[in-house]
């Protein structure tokens, strides 16, 4: 559960975004969580709520909504464009890509042509998507 | 999409009193030894010290110290285990000894998680293991560790001179702390960085480094752990 | 919005017959010492040698050669200067002593447009100096630069062995083509790559290298260049 | 006049291109010329055309179009957006800039926080906006 540690970057984020943009109340975080670092959706939803209920006042009645987002990628050597179910990884490298999503560079090739040289377009990890309150 | 991760970083490093990035900008110049060492030292001393090795397509740290078993736990976030009495963290726990192929902004993304989710707890001393060259790294660390002291890596050698001269000017401009400068591989002839005003001590070549790699009981008994560690009287 | 520059980068390298890139993916290994010299060598044996410093943010052939006032011509693109009979083309032309930082993107940009614009002309041989690690400027060099053989760095040091061993595992693995393997800075210990299939030859630690730094002429009577000499008989 | 390598990559990549879409001949080709680089727009598409004329018949009757594009850079260090005008930069400095714009990096700062850790967003060099043609 060392998801734990992104829940607090998205609480601590969300704060300061919501203080940017002068809300007053928080009624809704939506997380956007990439499929390529395996982290369970409902599992991450929860411990944020969890957090959300000892933050301050501003986000304490946020709704807490996830997306899943697809993982993509593109080759830098032969521009062939490829998803997650076409890298074959183990358990334990899954385990790499967990903590450090970039270790997919260590353990995943590109299917036409072999190049760990491929970019993360997409679905790499946990983003806030979208922030919705109350001025 | 906004990204959260950087929100949090101060937090992480809330704990530690001091960060030193160990650099020089030059390659094997003897930043890794150095860094690893110098935790190593600290923690002797008694001193709560970590060390992480931001040198992520060229991790050595872990060789330098022989850090083979040890492995992180997973809690409210990644605890890098205490090897030898230095709490460590390096891409090398997660490549099973493979090559490292990351472009820079892999670079970023990648420093930018283990910032995120390391928790380091309470330490006197982070010593940062810098990678050779301006790019990625070093210019994330004057973005994210705004507290990061510079300990300077050169050796006699021109090339390195060189390097280390115009590297120096730019992380002034930049307001980073030059916490000093070390010479490193010395020999009778000096760098002229000898008489700057930041100059901390030399280290000779100590051809019994090489065989101590891996081995921090056989390290500490070295020439280079002597020496080192008078240059390391500046954090007492 | 389409990026016409890697369009032209091999009608640029058409009129060169062999391209060889001096890495060994760690730094402070002798890459730089190794390909400048390699170009002097081969210059010096009547072959039409070209010298592309690819280290952008460590640039440092340019001191090594003691390439000062060299200037490269505009015309149909970039000519670059013949010094001490290499055509040569870095970073340093451009950059007036100042330090270069770059992030992995840049180095990216900035390599695709020198490879876009430089007009090499008909060489023998084009020796590519690359950076320590792999990051932008090694998997950008696998592909752009899809003829280049490597010609492998290692010394007998641990750090650097590991470094090689796990480096040309991948590099195989992308078909890249060795060419050889040097090690450079030998001791009585050697590193297992002696024993190598494509092991060219060892080159000692040479003390007189770098008094002879900036100085060709003197660097030519070195025993390192006569050492790397001998294995550059590989070119003849 | 380096800038006949770049109107040759043009050429090289527009030919590429057009074969590409299937094209049988191509109308127009639409430059982008980045302020960054300090290419003369006039200069550079009758590089182009020029070289058209010798080119393969494919390309030889299309029109050159250009359209300058304003240079923007953003601070990685403390966000700032700002543009060429903020830079001061000396002659020769601009030579160096006008070869490979990445030494931008090496002459200017962000002027909020004199860092060269910004990016180039737009207006770096030579790019390709549009290609038309006929099947
Ligand atoms: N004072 C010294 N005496 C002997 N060998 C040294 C000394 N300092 C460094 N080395 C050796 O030099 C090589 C490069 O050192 P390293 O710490 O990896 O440099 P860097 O991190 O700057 O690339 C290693 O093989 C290391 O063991
Ligand atoms: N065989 C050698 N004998 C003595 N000094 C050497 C030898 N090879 C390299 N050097 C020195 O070692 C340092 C690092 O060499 P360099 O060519 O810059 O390595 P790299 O390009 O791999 O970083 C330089 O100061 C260089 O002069
Ligand atoms: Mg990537
Ligand atoms: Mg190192
Ligand atoms: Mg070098
Ligand atoms: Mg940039
Ligand atoms: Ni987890
Ligand atoms: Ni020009
Ligand atoms: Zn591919
Ligand atoms: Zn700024």
């Amino acid at each position: 559960m060392h998801e734990w540690a992104l829940a607090e970057a998205v609480i601590a984020s969300a704060a300061e975004t919501a203080r940017q943009q002068k809300m007053s109340v928080v009624e809704e975080i939506v997380l956007n969580i990439g499929e390529l670092q395996s982290i369970d959706a409902e599992m991450f939803a929860s411990l944020v709520k969890n957090q959300l209920t000892q933050a301050e006042p501003l986000l304490q009645d946020a709704e807490v909504r996830v997306v899943r987002g697809e993982a993509a990628f593109e080759c830098q050597a032969c521009k062939k464009e490829f998803s997650e179910q076409d890298a074959k990884v183990s358990e334990e490298e899954r385990e790499a890509i967990h903590f450090v999503p970039e270790m997919a560079h260590v353990y995943m090739r590109c299917p036409a042509c072999g190049s760990p040289d491929f970019s993360i377009v997409r679905g790499r990890g946990v983003f806030i998507q979208e922030i919705t309150g109350q001025p | 999409m906004i990204d959260p991760r950087s929100s949090v970083i101060e937090k992480r490093l809330a704990g530690v009193k001091r960060i030193v990035a160990v650099t020089g900008w030059k390659g094997g110049i003897g930043k890794s030894s150095i860094a690893s060492v110098l935790a190593l030292l600290l923690a002797h001393k008694g001193h709560r010290a970590a060390l992480l090795d931001l040198d992520f397509t060229g991790a050595s740290d872990h060789i330098i110290l022989g850090i083979n078993d040890a492995h992180y736990t997973e809690e409210t976030g990644l605890n890098p285990p205490l090897a030898h009495g230095i709490t460590f963290m390096s891409m090398s726990f997660f490549s099973q000894g493979r090559a490292v192929p990351l472009r820079g902004s892999d670079v970023s993304q990648a420093a930018l998680e283990l910032l995120a989710v390391t928790q380091w707890g309470e330490q006197d001393f982070l010593v940062v293991d810098m990678p050779p060259g301006i790019g990625d790294a070093s210019l994330d660390m004057v973005r994210w560790i705004k507290r990061a002291e510079l300990l300077a890596v050169t050796t006699p050698a021109v090339l390195s001179v060189e390097t280390l001269k115009r590297s120096l000017a730019l992380f002034e401009r930049l307001n980073v702390p030059l916490l000093g400068i070390i010479e490193n591989l010395s020999t009778a002839a000096h760098s002229p960085f000898v008489s700057h005003a930041k100059f901390l001590g030399s280290i000779q070549r100590d051809p019994s480094l090489e065989a101590a790699t891996g081995h921090p009981e056989q390290i500490l008994r070295t020439r280079f752990a002597e020496e080192l560690g008078k240059v390391a009287a500046v954090f007492d």
